[in-house]
């Protein structure tokens, strides 16, 4: 079981490598919404400065979702007959396709945040919580995204579904997320937040798991 | 506005969304029964 | 193996929403025996394929694949010994043809053949580091067939066998079915090139009206 | 209890509790605006009720694969979505003269609106997918992941709001509220449940119909590749 997650986690890396789907399309894009808010709000630095954490995240959030949707990670109907018959449970083709999502967001997240930090330079009092921070939040989005992406596999106007599916349950993740930085940046306690980020993963962790079979059948 | 008139407002967004939801599953129903009986 | 029929199903049926696929199709592949299957387009030959490798499961009928009763999670056990092959290839669109097959080698159980052996031996032994997605439709069936060999199933399910294939590969295919046949496995070919099917296989039956008649001679 | 017998109970409970919530006397404080809680209240409730219902709904189809199960989660979803509109709608109705301001960001107001939101997400995941098997395993997993978010989504958007005043109804030692007002509350609460309940019965006896509709064998039932036949060019059938 592991070592079939970790050739899937290698191989959909590798695709993705290839494709530079997230490298040049979804990061660039995620840029680009970073510029035009400023252009749309007015160019107060003060105020791009404090709000520039809160359109991080806002922004993760959003294009992270295209992060968990790229071509590599979707899987069709072939390739999952193989993997079935080759005798792939269904929570290890879950678990692979999540940690390979993870680690793309945690590029997607490092790549924004370099341009969140030289557009809006905010504050970075307490970074090295970041650390904690962004591998928690990655590791939610991928986990929502993937379940999202097999809910709605086959589908006709899946690419407009997904979003929906994720953004309302993702918004426990956005608050930790956001609230734990804004504590970093008035010194407050930030560990409730922390442990909000860590609750949500565990329990998209077991649903995830549990429902990988149920979703394999339909 | 007056107080009455919010209320008269509140009172007729509820029960007017009731009642054409009401409206919405007879309908349907209907659809399906007189679909089902053309087959 | 034992002499118990490869496959075995009977009164199978398949409903879909607003369409009855399959309505009631009884199918025997004996140890050793590869049937052809025919079908006009459009008559569920792929989806009564689907079906016998497990992937799907029937609104009705019974019956055992490899010994295992269809329907059940007991069929889950022997799936790593069905092998099928769809129209569309599943092969990974930037890797490599190498790297495909070595995926699939590492997956499998019981690796038969080392994914560059099994490249070599149909006739892709130059294009392993050409990647899937810039590969003809008929060099990508090859690859397919060499997963083929790498993962030696006793139940080869093939979905319209010799589409886009040279004579050349069509002897693959000869010879994937005979390999099967002589273990003692099973096959099903779906095809529309009779006369080349009938070459590779015993006996050929016609899906019809969602139901298994005798190929007409 | 037939269902013709909770449809005509849920119906005379509706327009009693109408006319009581407009015959109660003004509310000391809030005068008049008050009697837009004897609609607000019952929809939020029912908003957080039809959810745990769509929830179990969800889990017992899962666990035991019958389809009742699923239409009642999906019967249930979309009532609800129905009355968390209202919830929603309500509030900003006697937020506007009283606060001043259609929308305020207080913690409950934030939670309904995202669970509206999940409500909606899931109506159109069943929308989309076709076959009553399909669309139900589906649903239920989306229903589970859902309902398993709903209290962090709870906890978070409390603690980021800070706690509010806790709902001044449901403290019998200590009543803040005068009798018949009470009264008129209890009573909305009452038939607004009722006619959640008639109307997921008929919602569900709709879906029953939809899937014998789709699904159902028919007599003249077509097989699949029954739709094409041999082609009028090119030389008719080899």
């Amino acid at each position: 079981m592991i070592h079939h997650v970790l050739v899937l986690i290698r191989s959909q890396l590798r695709n993705e490598a290839r494709a530079g789907e997230v490298a040049t399309i979804i990061i660039p894009f995620g840029a680009v919404a970073l510029l035009v808010i400023p252009l749309a709000i007015g160019i107060d630095t003060d105020l791009l400065a404090r709000i520039g954490p809160g359109l991080f995240w806002v922004v993760v959030l959003l294009f992270g979702v295209i992060v968990t949707h790229r071509q590599s990670a979707s899987v069709d109907r072939p390739q999952r007959d193989m993997l079935t018959l080759l005798g792939v449970d269904p929570a290890a083709r879950f678990a692979a396709t999540t940690i390979a999502s993870t680690l793309l967001l945690l590029v997607f997240e490092l790549a924004v945040g370099a341009i969140t930090i030289v557009l809006y330079d905010p504050d970075l009092t307490g970074w090295g919580w970041l650390a904690v921070i962004l591998p928690l939040v990655a590791a939610g989005l991928a986990m929502i995204g993937t379940l999202a992406a097999s809910l709605t596999s086959g589908l006709g106007g899946r690419s407009a579904l997904a979003p929906l599916l994720v953004a309302p349950i993702a918004i426990p993740i956005l608050l930790g997320a956001a609230q734990a930085t804004e504590g970093l940046r008035v010194g407050a306690g930030i560990l409730r937040w922390v442990l909000v980020l860590a609750v949500v993963d565990v329990l998209l962790m077991l649903a995830g798991v549990l429902t990988a079979r149920p979703l394999e059948e339909s | 506005m007056s107080d009455w008139g919010w209320v008269a407002f509140a009172y007729t967004i509820v029960y007017g969304v009731l009642i054409g939801y009401v409206a919405s599953l007879v309908v349907r129903t209907r659809r399906v029964r007189s679909e089902a009986a053309r087959r | 193996m034992s002499d118990a029929p490869v496959v075995d199903v009977t009164g199978v049926a398949l409903r879909r929403p607003n369409a009855l696929i399959l309505r009631d199709v009884d199918l025997r592949v004996e140890c050793g025996e590869a049937l052809g299957l025919f079908g006009a387009n459009g008559s569920g030959k792929t989806t009564l394929l689907r079906i016998l490798a497990t992937l799907v499961r029937p609104t009705e009928g019974a019956g055992t694949v490899l010994g295992a009763p269809i329907g059940t999670p007991h069929a889950e056990s022997v799936r790593p010994r069905i092998g099928l092959i769809g129209h569309e290839a599943a092969l990974y669109p930037n890797l490599t043809l190498d790297e495909n097959l070595a995926l699939v080698s590492s997956l499998c159980i019981r690796p038969a053949m080392t994914a560059s052996a099994a490249l070599a031996a149909v006739g892709l032994g130059g294009a392993g580091r050409r990647r899937a997605a810039h590969c003809s439709n008929g060099m990508r069936r090859r690859a397919e067939f060499a997963r083929m060999l790498v993962t030696q199933p006793d139940l080869l399910l093939l979905d319209e066998a010799h589409v886009g294939l040279d004579p050349e590969a069509s002897g693959i295919v000869q010879h994937l079915v005979g390999e099967v046949v002589a273990r003692g496995g099973g096959a099903v070919v779906v095809s529309h090139e009779r006369e080349r099917v009938a070459r590779i296989v015993a006996r050929s039956v016609v899906l019809s009206d969602g139901r298994i008649e005798p190929a007409p001679r | 209890m037939t269902k013709r017998t909770v449809e005509i109970g849920a119906f005379g409970a509706m327009i009693i509790a109408f006319a009581v919530g407009l015959a109660v006397p003004p509310d000391a404080v809030q005068g008049d605006l008050q009697r837009i809680m004897y609609v607000h209240v019952p929809s939020a409730w029912l908003a957080y009720l039809a959810f745990g219902i769509t929830m179990i709904g969800s889990v017992v189809y899962l666990a035991t694969g019958n389809l009742r199960w699923d239409r009642l989660a999906g019967a249930s979803a979309e009532v609800g979505v129905v009355f968390t509109g209202l919830a929603l709608a309500t509030g900003l109705i006697w937020g506007k003269p009283v606060w001043g301001v259609w929308w305020t960001w207080d913690a409950r107001l934030v939670l309904t609106a995202a669970m509206f939101f999940v409500y909606l997400a899931y109506l159109a995941l069943r929308r989309g997918v076709d076959g009553a098997d399909r669309r139900a395993k589906r649903s239920a997993v989306f229903g589970i992941v859902a309902a398993l978010q709903i209290p962090v989504v709870h906890f978070s958007v409390v603690w980021w709001r800070g706690l509010h005043q806790p709902p001044t109804v449901l403290r019998p030692d200590n009543p803040q509220i005068d009798p018949p007002l009470l009264f008129a509350l209890l009573m909305a609460v009452f038939a607004f449940t009722l006619a959640y309940a008639a109307l997921v019965r008929r919602r569900m006896a709709l879906a029953t119909a939809e899937d014998s509709l789709t699904d159902a064998p028919r007599p003249d039932e077509q097989v699949a590749g029954a739709a094409v036949s041999a082609p009028q060019i090119g030389g008719g059938r080899r």
